[in-house]
C-alpha cells in the first residue's frame, strides 16, 4: 500500500518528527510503500544540515538522510514554508541572494503542489504535528 | 467507508481527545500516541470518559510511547490496548483513512 | 487513482496565535488547482479563523484574513462549521464572514458558502472523506 | 510581593488560563495576550469563570490582539480593560515580577 | 543586586512529547552553579516530568529523566508538587522519583525533596518568588 | 528599570517572536532598558539570516537585528539549543565541523549561563513561548 506522511514540526521541540520516523520504518518494514516526505511549517526544519544534537542524543536530521538513501525516500521541503524558516538550497539561495545554504543531504525544496499529489496518489495519508 | 483517528495531546492540558471522541462515529479505531497515552491512566478525572469511549469505539496506545512515560501496559483503563509501531501501520492500512487530532 | 478524491481541510486552531491557520488556507488555495472534491470543517478555535473584522495591524503581523474570501472563486464551496463549537464560544453565523460563490448552473446567483451543522452531521460528513489535512 | 500574570492561549483548547485563576492570588493583575484573548468574550461556555475572575483580580486583554481577532474592545465581559503595549510595559514595570502562563 | 534571589522553574508540560521539560531542566542544572535560592514547581501535566518508571529505549529518544536525581546534589531540594494535579491525574506521591537530597547540616542525613502542597499554599510560594521559569 | 527577555519559539509559527518584539520596543520607548534579549528552544530559530519570508509580511528576523542596532540590543541564542537545531555561527561551524554558518547580524551565541545572568541582574524577567 503507499502511503505519504507528512511532518509539521521541527525536529526536538516536538515529538512529530520521531513518531513518523519510526512509523515510516514499521510500514517500510511491512512492505509498504512511502511514496514521499512532506515537511511543513516548522517540519522544514528537518532539512537543516546544520543541526549538531548532543552525542548521547539521536542525530534526527541525519537519520532521515539515511533513512531516505536507504528506502529511496522523497524528502520534500515546501518552500513557501521554507523560505519563512531560513532553509536554503543552491537555488534558493541564488533566487533569494543569500550567501549560504543548509539543506540536508536527500532533502529536496519544492511547492505545496508535491503535497496535493502526494494526497492524491497516496493510498493513505497521515500527518504528524503538534 | 473507516478511518483511524490518531491523538496525541494529554487529555488534561487540551481538548484534542475531547473534540475526537465527540466526532468519531461509533466503531472508530482510535490510537493514543505520545502525551495521548496519558488518557489511558485510571483513576483520573478523565477516565469515567475513556471507560466509555473503550466502550463505544476500539482504543489503543502506542507501547512506546507509554514506556517513555511511565506508564504500564498492565495497568490502562479496561478496554484500552497496548500496541506497537507495527500495528499502528496495520490499524492505518485497515482503516480508508487517517484523521490526526492535534 | 484517476479518482476525483474527497479532500477535507480540518481547521480547528485559533488564528494569529499560531500559523496554521494562515498556512492551512494556502494549502487549500493551491490544492484547488487539483480538481479534487474540496471540502472544509470549523471545528473548535477554528471557528476563530473565519471571524469578521479581523484587522492586524496594530500587531504587525500579515491579515491573511481576507483571502478566506478568494474560496468560492477557488471552487470551494462547502465551509462546514460544527454548530457546538459556535455555541460554545458565543458566536453565531452573523458573526462570521459572509463567504460565498456564485453557482455557474444557477444563473451565477451568489450562495453562503458556510453551512453550519451540528457534531453528528459532521461526523458523518468526515467519515466519508478520502484525505483529511489538519490545521 | 506582587505578580503580573499573562496567559497566551485561548481557554477553550488549553488548560492554562484556568491554571492561572487557580494559581494567582485575589488581587493579581492579569494580562490576557495573544490567543486568550478569547476568553474575554462574553456569552461563552468560559464566560461564568471570567466574571468572576474579574471580580477578584484585574484583568486586562491586550488591544492589538483583540484587533486582530476581531474582537470589539466594547464588547468584552465586564471588568475586562483593554490595554496597549505601553499599559503591558506599565503593568510589568509596577509588579515585582512576571509569570506566563504558556 | 547582590543579594541573593528566589528563582522558581515552574514545570507545566508533559515530558517527551515536546522538550520543555527537558531543556527546562537543563536550565536548572547550569542556573544551580549560581548560588540562587531556587525551587521548582510541578504543575497540570508537569507532574508527569518527574513520573518514576520512564524509559524511552522503544522511542529512540534520550532519556534524560534520570537526571532529575541530581537536583540533590546541586542544592535544589524543594521541588513543590500541587496536590490537585496529582489528584486529576490518579496519581500520588509513591507514583513519582523518590528524589532526595542530602542536608549537611544534619549528619547527611538523606531527606525528602518533594513536598505535595496544595493550590493555596503553592498560590503563596510562587507570589514570594523573584524570577519564575516556565518549562 | 532593567528588563530581560526570553523568547521560546521560532519565527511565524507561534506569535512569542512578535510579542516580544512589541513588547522591547514600547519598554525602551517608556525609558526602560533590556539588558538582554534570550532565544531559547526553538526561539533560536529567531537568529538565521537565510530566511526570505513573503515581500507583503514582516520580517522578523531582520527587525530583531534592526532594532538591536538601533538600541544596542544583546541578542543571545542559546548555545545547546541553537546545535540541536542547526544556528550555526562561525566558531560553531568550526567547532562542530560544518562547512556554512547561518547566524544573523547582531546575534551572538552563548551558553545558558547567561540568561541566568540576565535573571540575576534585570529587575524583570518576561517570557515568551508556546
Amino acid at each position: 500500500m503507499k502511503f505519504a506522511i507528512v511532518i509539521n514540526e521541527g525536529p526536538y521541540q516536538h515529538q512529530a518528527s520521531d513518531t513518523a520516523y519510526l512509523f515510516t520504518k514499521a510500514a517500510l518494514a511491512a512492505g509498504h510503500e512511502i511514496i514521499r516526505v512532506f515537511f511543513y511549517h516548522d517540519g522544514v526544519n528537518n532539512g537543516t544540515r546544520l543541526t549538531t544534537p548532543p552525542q548521547d542524543d539521536r542525530n534526527i536530521v541525519e537519520r532521515w538522510s539515511r533513512l531516505g538513501d536507504e528506502a529511496g525516500l522523497d524528502l520534500v521541503v515546501c518552500v513557501a514554508a521554507a523560505q519563512r524558516r531560513g532553509i536554503v538550497d543552491a537555488d534558493e539561495a541564488k533566487r533569494n541572494g543569500k550567501d549560504a545554504e543548509n539543506i540536508a543531504d536527500g532533502f529536496r525544496i519544492s511547492g505545496l503542489g508535491q503535497l496535493i499529489e502526494a494526497a492524491i496518489q497516496a493510498d493513505r495519508l497521515i500527518t504528524f504535528g503538534d | 467507508m473507516s478511518m483511524l483517528h490518531t491523538v496525541n495531546k494529554s487529555p488534561f492540558e487540551k481538548n484534542s481527545l475531547r473534540t475526537c471522541l465527540r466526532l468519531a462515529r461509533p466503531g472508530s479505531d482510535i490510537l493514543l500516541i505520545q502525551d495521548a497515552v496519558y488518557a489511558a491512566l485510571p483513576d483520573t478525572e478523565f477516565a469515567a470518559g475513556m471507560i466509555e469511549a473503550a466502550r463505544q469505539h476500539n482504543v489503543y496506545a502506542l507501547e512506546p510511547d507509554l514506556m517513555a512515560r511511565g506508564l504500564d501496559r498492565d495497568k490502562l483503563i479496561e478496554g484500552v490496548e497496548a500496541v506497537d509501531y507495527d500495528r499502528f501501520v496495520e490499524l492505518a492500512a485497515t482503516n480508508d483513512s487517517v484523521q490526526s487530532w492535534l | 487513482m484517476g479518482a476525483i478524491r474527497k479532500f477535507m481541510y480540518i481547521n480547528r486552531t485559533a488564528p494569529h496565535g499560531s500559523i496554521y491557520a494562515q498556512e492551512g488556507l494556502e494549502v487549500a488555495l493551491i490544492g484547488a488547482a487539483f480538481d479534487q472534491d474540496v471540502s472544509m470543517a470549523f471545528i473548535d478555535d477554528g471557528v476563530f479563523q473565519i471571524k469578521s473584522g479581523q484587522d492586524t495591524s496594530a500587531t504587525d503581523m500579515k491579515n491573511f484574513s481576507p483571502a478566506w474570501r478568494a474560496l468560492g472563486d477557488y471552487d470551494i464551496t462547502r465551509l462546514y462549521v460544527e454548530k457546538e463549537s459556535l455555541e460554545a464560544r458565543g458566536l453565531n453565523v452573523d458573526d462570521l464572514m459572509p463567504l460565498t460563490w456564485e453557482d455557474e448552473d444557477d444563473d451565477y446567483i451568489e450562495k453562503p458558502s458556510i453551512r453550519i451543522v451540528n457534531s453528528d452531521e459532521l461526523s458523518k460528513i468526515i467519515a466519508g472523506q478520502d484525505v483529511v489535512f489538519n490545521y
